[in-house]
């Protein structure tokens, strides 16, 4: 993976959150305060804006730039979250190199791991992670197996959609669909659906190249 | 939708600004990233810093002064501020004695100001508010929210760092008053979020919704509507079974402050009906009501409702409450 | 209709009974006829009373207390009180100076508080508030109407009858404070009297009522909503306008006190929204904004709506609007 | 005209009131605050309770005290409007003398005379007076002609009728619907209407007796 893919799917990830701008919106206000849509606008058009800033640096560095500014910019709680994805992702690329699709499998773990740290929850709690842990769990094992990138993209797609559609009959325990008890179950978690579709939106990037 | 604002973008920054130059005397807004602070910078104290989404005004930035916060950190609109706002306050307010941020118990204000926390240059402590007993089976949740008595805890802590208290002291007071309080709301109506346009919830006429967080989060559950006494009372049940369900007892004199906070539509002739009511039931309960407060404290935009509060007092925690303070929303004594 | 009340017609007495009991430091509650009064009666000093219909609060009895208010006698919801009620309010406050009534220019008030100071047995004077300039051609119309600039005009004359001036004084000083004030009001709803159940009067989502009344009486006229900044505008030139019709000049200073007083269900988010922006406006027009107040002081109930008040200070206006004042809903160094 | 008469008017007139709650009640939302019906509900009613206290007073002393009632209950506007009439009528009456049809309706008129003093308000301005003051020009003229009690009434009811109905067209120059201009224009003003439900309740009574 190079800056200039990294840039691109700056722009694919922004595409993908605007266009599903009804979509997140309802199911944050469904079973949470109704931000999430904006809050991801917010954030990923601020990485949008930064391919000038980024285009010169090293993968590791642009992401770990990306953290920093999701980080100002998105709040809430997938602000810290995916900010701590990105800076961890970064931090694990420049210790152990990027130089395979398995460095970065690795470091797409250290970044879900980070996020597992930060917000204290694992899978099955009806948040992001029950796309992300899949996700990573897959992307390691597949690029261990040294299998097609193209193959490897359409396999965590369908994992990602998986694991969205299964947050669909969770009871929430964590964030804040959590104070609902049963009333949560029938609504797919709102940062499960943006991770599912910036996933998608990447996977569709390296597909079409 | 129809509030008065011009782009959805601006109206933070707006009313940030209007609120700067309103409490001039009082407040000095620093931009980009966004925080206020008061105007005369205190020394030798411990700051107090607070901080959450925008939309629960007078909360945080209308109890900047004197005897209550040194700084707020504003986020959008029901959404947590970001870590380079609290630390751009820390920076600015530190003086020498350590930072207490008061944050409400939401997953995005715990992560954001635990980050701000983890990068500070300086000694910090946190007291996490988490009042409201809507939430009934704490196994299921993150923890109990903060709500208004978020205001409760920023008074008294506010007080005791002007005496000069440590960090250590004031995080103790802090986390008394939080575990010493209570809060449910109740709503008629959704909030508007502006971005969004439209009502967080449908409800309907007939209905109610009982145990609703202050971003018109879905509460318990869902209810007839019904007269005020009624509602009132559950209320107050729901209170008083929290507090024997954690072992709090009243003190001594079994004295209590009673807050009755207005969500933000709801009239001021509405709130003191609601009063009566609970004060009359506290008081059944062998509970003394010898403080008080009525108004729109901690606010959900334009939502019609109500939360109870009740904070059982002690002789420290009466003497904070009851100290001076000089904010844009809360003055006594000066 | 959503509201937290019992039966309709305990309405006012439970809301009342609530007022006294949570201000019961600052007030006393009389029943039958209705008034409240200071709980410690002022000796020596002209007695001043105000009143009017309720709903909205806290107008007027928010305002009893040290510096402003004596008493005050709330009527039925938007309903003039009695005279009867003034009359049990003047014996009790009388304090050997003459009673001032401060009367909000409506048909009701005037006529129910001139019978009353018919009948009193004490010198009295009146105060009629009309600070109200949506209604354009007042041949049409018996006066402008008292809206929140009767909250300025009690602040300064409760002030200087501490000082115990004479009911002359006092008398002027309301009569100078009121001419140099004027307000207008928008709503984007209306609100709901409770023995009507529904609201006083339809309105789109795509329109907004200019120069409403704080009774949700229609106002100027019905206009297309907008953004803020335009509906603020057109209220500041309004306001400049009336000024240079009554021809009424700032002071040398040019400066003035701005009210952006919330009617009851707008977020004072939005409140401070509109202040920032008629604060630049009036200033883009050589008046210096010197003074604020930013809140719900003078409420319609549940109406989602903003009045707009500029009063012109001159050295005596701003003395008495700085002055020490303890009431429930303001409180300056005290 | 005896005390009985008074009470057994009483009860029609707040009778008449309350069947007309929708009517008052909308006229008053259109054009002014919507209390009128609640209000005069409130005072007719207290009247209607008094008939043990009256039974025994003199007609003008009873009118005096229903005055001094309503003064104390209906609030608004329209009460010490009210007010101002029955104790203005129940002064004339005892000056006056009570022994002829002419002297009530010398007495009704100065009633009007101290509403028009109290209200500073005259014909034409969309008030009550617009149904009062031609009620009371046609009372006195009628039985100044010593017109037969019935002729009286159903002529008094016409003219209050048209009075009401006259208020429709006229822009407001008093009362909370001065602030209205033009718009007041096409609806009845609701002290005009509850003054003519008030006559036209009282002359059924005597057409009935
Ligand atoms: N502790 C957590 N761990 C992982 N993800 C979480 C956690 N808390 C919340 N989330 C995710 O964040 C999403 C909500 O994000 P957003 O709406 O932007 O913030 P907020 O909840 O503060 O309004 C949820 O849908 C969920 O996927
Ligand atoms: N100055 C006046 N003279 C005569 N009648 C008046 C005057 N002002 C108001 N009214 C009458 O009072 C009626 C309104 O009474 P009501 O609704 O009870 O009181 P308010 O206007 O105070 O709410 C009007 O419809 C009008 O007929
Ligand atoms: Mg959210
Ligand atoms: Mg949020
Ligand atoms: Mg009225
Ligand atoms: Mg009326």
């Amino acid at each position: 993976m190079k800056t200039d893919f990294i840039i691109n799917a700056a722009k694919a990830v922004q595409q993908t959150i605007i266009t599903n701008e009804h979509t997140l919106e309802s199911l944050d206000r469904e079973i949470g305060d109704g931000d999430h849509y904006i809050n991801m606008k917010r954030g990923t058009t601020a990485i949008a804006g930064m391919h000038i800033e980024l285009a010169s640096l090293p993968p590791a560095e642009a992401l770990n730039k990306i953290g920093l500014k999701l980080l100002s910019t998105i709040g809430g709680a997938s602000g810290p979250l995916l900010a701590s994805f990105f800076m961890a992702m970064a931090k694990m690329l420049k210790e152990n190199g990027d130089e395979s699709n398995l460095k970065f499998a690795e470091a797409f773990a250290a970044g879900v791991q980070a996020i597992i740290q930060r917000g204290k929850a694992d899978i099955g709690e009806k948040t992001m992670l029950d796309v992300l842990i899949p996700v990573a769990d897959q992307f390691v094992l597949l690029t261990t197996q040294n299998c097609d990138v193209k193959l490897v993209c359409a396999s965590l797609m369908h994992t990602a959609e998986q694991g969205m559609l299964a947050t669909k009959s969770l009871i929430a325990t964590k964030g804040r669909a959590a104070g609902l008890g049963e009333r949560a179950i029938g609504h797919i978690d709102p940062g499960a659906k943006s991770c599912q579709l910036m996933i998608e939106a990447v996977c569709n990037l390296i597909l079409k190249e | 939708m129809k509030k008065f604002i011009n782009n959805i973008d601006d109206i933070l920054i707006e009313s940030l600004n209007g609120f700067a130059t309103a409490h001039t005397d009082l407040v000095s807004l620093h931009l980009a990233p966004n925080f206020l602070t008061r105007k005369n910078k205190a020394q030798n104290k411990v700051a107090i810093i607070s901080g959450g989404g925008s939309g629960h005004e007078p909360l945080h930035a209308g109890y900047i002064g004197y005897g209550m916060l040194d700084a707020a950190c504003p986020g959008h609109v029901f959404t947590s501020p970001t870590p380079d706002q609290m630390l751009a306050a820390a920076e600015t307010v530190h003086a020498g004695k350590g930072i207490l941020f008061i944050v409400k118990n939401y997953a995005g204000d715990v992560m954001n100001f635990e980050m701000a926390a983890e990068m500070l240059p300086f000694e910090s402590a946190t007291v996490l508010t988490s009042d409201d007993c809507a939430v009934v089976n704490s196994t299921y949740t993150s923890g109990r929210r903060g709500v208004a008595g978020t205001v409760i805890v920023e008074k008294c802590v506010g007080s005791l760092a002007e005496t000069g208290a440590t960090l250590q002291a004031c995080k103790a007071l802090g986390d008394k008053v939080n575990n010493r309080t209570a809060s449910i709301g109740v709503a008629l109506t959704s909030c508007t979020v502006p971005a969004a346009g439209r009502p967080t919830f449908d409800i309907s006429d007939t209905e109610l919704e009982m145990g609703v967080g202050i971003h018109g989060e879905p509460g318990r559950r869902r209810e007839t509507m019904r007269e005020a006494d009624e509602i009132v009372s559950d209320c107050v049940d729901a209170i008083l079974t929290d507090f024997k369900l954690r072992n709090i007892e009243p003190a001594e004199n079994k004295a209590a402050l009673l807050l009755i906070n207005g969500f933000g539509a709801t009239p001021l002739m509405e709130l003191y009906l609601i009063y009566n009511t609970a004060a009359k039931l506290f008081n059944q309960h062998g509970i003394q009501i010898s403080r008080s407060l009525v108004g729109n404290y901690t606010t959900a935009l334009d939502m019609a409702g109500v939360s109870v509060t009740l904070c059982l007092l002690d002789d420290e925690i009466k003497q904070h409450w009851d100290s001076p303070v000089h904010t844009a929303a809360l003055r006594v004594g000066m």
